[in-house]
């Protein structure tokens, strides 16, 4: 059932294994389609967690906003979105945090792929 | 009887729709991809078409791991969009067309696809911001669409192989449906970025070039490689490609090349258009 | 590696589960019934199976026409049965075996079937019933599942000769799974019946019989017919019978018959039941 | 897209035509997988036809209770039980209605089937 091929640097693939792993942080990150959710979160995050059964290792990246962490614990770059929107991340801040650079440099590196 | 008129292929990136929301077609950022598209729109208002299949994937607004097609169909008489978390705007609902979408259900069918319909389906960015960006303005004879949405969350995604065979399956139900209507093909997504992973930011601009090139003259060539593969060249939600080889593969031979543009970067996309001229 | 130890082909008619719940088994209605089942249950004590995959149709419980998949497949670590609407009792919920699921998805996509993926999936009599009536009793170890879901709601149905294909699939699918285990494979519902229309209650004896004998002997005699040949032959809800026909397939060479049943009426339906031994 | 072969004698293909209007009812009879909306169609049946934005001829055929009408309708059987189910009626009941049988006769017919 996992992945057979080589691995490529910093990609995971979300195959069955990790959406195994992921079921629960996936499944909250999915409920933030809906604002009254996304408020709940906000209100009270360990209540939320408990309430997708998250596990303890999913709950301390989350608390951390590490998101590495997070797909490594199963979260799905999809679904994980949803969770960057509500703490107000943009896809490059997100990206920044996981490349390990500043939001600057890692815009810097978009732009440089185009030359 | 029904008619391709064309395929434009098109990036669908989120931050398109808040661009689009907020005017930012003169912003510096923004100008050289917005700048692609008023001859697209010149070509659509030339052509006329009555109805877009609009080839796309679901990033978890109607779709959920709950239920993952590899590929769903819409039958609804309208498709809403709806909020997907992070503040693109919500826009109004799309016009369906149920009977075409059987037709090619059935068909598909018959072809031995196995598929999933949609009697009801929420469309997110990646089918409502190609739609925005070719038709900013829908009135009351807007045009009819046929979602056509592909799985790229879940792994297994459907193979290139597997999309060009069900692309050249969807050109033949579509010249096989009796009405008389014109009907253009979106292929949305793409092309390289990935989003996740310490590999996030990743574009590759060779790759995006051949494939502007190659899906015009020669889609085939992709026939044998890997998601695995596709991955590697065009980063993880690069395979988003797939579905410019469903359209592709339902036009059949080589069209030809109305306009194109590619720019990078938009948010973390090289982002392409293509629009191709069915030659009858 | 895995094996296939067996397969049991079983109706799966909801007044089933009431009955069971009603403990009926001596009531003159239901004994020629129930009166099949003991010796299946003395061949499944015997055999031990691990798993058992279960070839099944939903009835309006987990899916509904707004996502209709032909082929889905449970992916869950378990799977609960809930409320169907009429008053059959909800019983435990069913333990999965996600790392076979995801098995069975990988190696059936491979071969170019169009599956979707359930990570939850509400499971309806169309399961729950040939399960209680195979493992009344469940306790901690109990047996384990994969929910194998055909859609017979909504035309297009998938054909006998689809239903084949797959089924061979399934059978190289569960043969290459690395992990020692048994497999039985359950192909449910059928046999003969129609709930709806002014050919309500039609049964067909001579096609049932002939099944049941087919059905180990000559699967592919079914092959090359429609669904609307199968209707005719069978009443619109006795299309049920492709899920015979996967179970079959994934079973490969014609199996030794352990025991079967056949009785009229159950409900509104001709009852079959067959225990099938793999032999090696 | 409709089912071009040879009809079958009280036999409703439930195809695409079939599912294009039948939507409406066919949601609202899948609601009542939940006791909460058996009862409230219960209490206000108007009201819950409304909600699902039923067609007159389907609001005609439900509040008639017939069940042949339902399926010319677009009504699909699968759902349909659900509603039968609601209303107290077997599918014996069900079959007897729309073959204008009594039930008694209806559940014989069924018996000499074996014979
Ligand atoms: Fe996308
Ligand atoms: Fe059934």
């Amino acid at each position: 059932m996992t992945n057979t091929q080589a691995p490529i640097f910093g990609t995971t693939f979300f195959d069955g294994q990790m959406a195994i792993k992921g079921y629960g942080l996936n499944k909250m990150c999915y409920s933030f389609n809906k604002a009254e959710n996304r408020e709940e979160f906000l209100k009270d995050e360990e209540a939320y967690y408990d309430k997708f059964g998250l596990t303890d290792a999913q709950k301390e990246a989350v608390r951390k906003r590490v998101v590495l962490d997070m797909i490594a614990e199963g979260g799905n770059i999809y679904y994980l979105a949803k969770l960057a929107g509500l703490l107000g991340l943009s896809v490059q801040d997100v990206g920044a945090q996981m490349t390990g650079k500043t939001v600057e440099d890692f815009k810097q590196m978009l732009v440089d792929a185009g030359k | 009887m029904a008619k391709i008129v064309g395929g434009i292929c098109t990036s669908h990136i989120p931050a398109i729709g808040n661009a689009i929301a907020n005017d930012l077609f003169e912003d510096p950022y923004w100008k050289p991809f917005f700048d692609g598209y008023p001859p697209v729109r010149a070509w659509l208002d030339k052509v006329k078409p009555d109805v877009a299949i609009v080839v796309y994937n679901d990033h978890g607004l109607n779709f959920f791991l709950d239920k993952m097609p590899t590929f769903a169909i819409g039958a609804a008489k309208e498709y809403k969009n709806d909020d997907e978390g992070w503040g693109i705007p919500t826009i109004d609902p799309f016009k369906g067309d149920p009977e075409l979408s059987w037709h090619l259900i059935n068909s598909l069918h018959d072809e031995e696809f196995d598929l999933c319909s949609c009697q009801e389906m929420l469309v997110d960015h990646g089918f409502t911001v190609p739609m925005s960006l070719l038709w900013p303005e829908r009135g009351e004879d807007q045009i009819k669409t046929v979602p056509f949405c592909v799985n790229t969350v879940q792994h297994p995604v459907a193979s290139p192989r597997r999309c060009l065979a069900i692309g050249e399956a969807l050109g033949r139900a579509i010249e096989s449906y009796p009405e008389d209507c014109k009907v253009v093909i979106l292929g949305t997504g793409g092309l390289s970025h990935q989003l996740d992973g310490e590999r996030a930011g990743f574009i590759n601009k060779e790759f995006d070039l051949e494939c502007m090139e190659k899906i015009v003259s020669d889609p085939y060539h992709y026939q044998n490689m890997s998601i695995h593969e596709l991955v590697k060249l065009a980063g993880a939600q690069g395979s988003e490609f797939i579905l410019w080889l469903i359209m592709r593969a339902a036009m059949g031979k080589t069209p030809q090349v109305i306009h194109q543009n590619y720019h990078i970067p938009i948010s973390n996309t090289g982002a392409g258009l293509l629009c191709l001229d069915t030659v009858s």
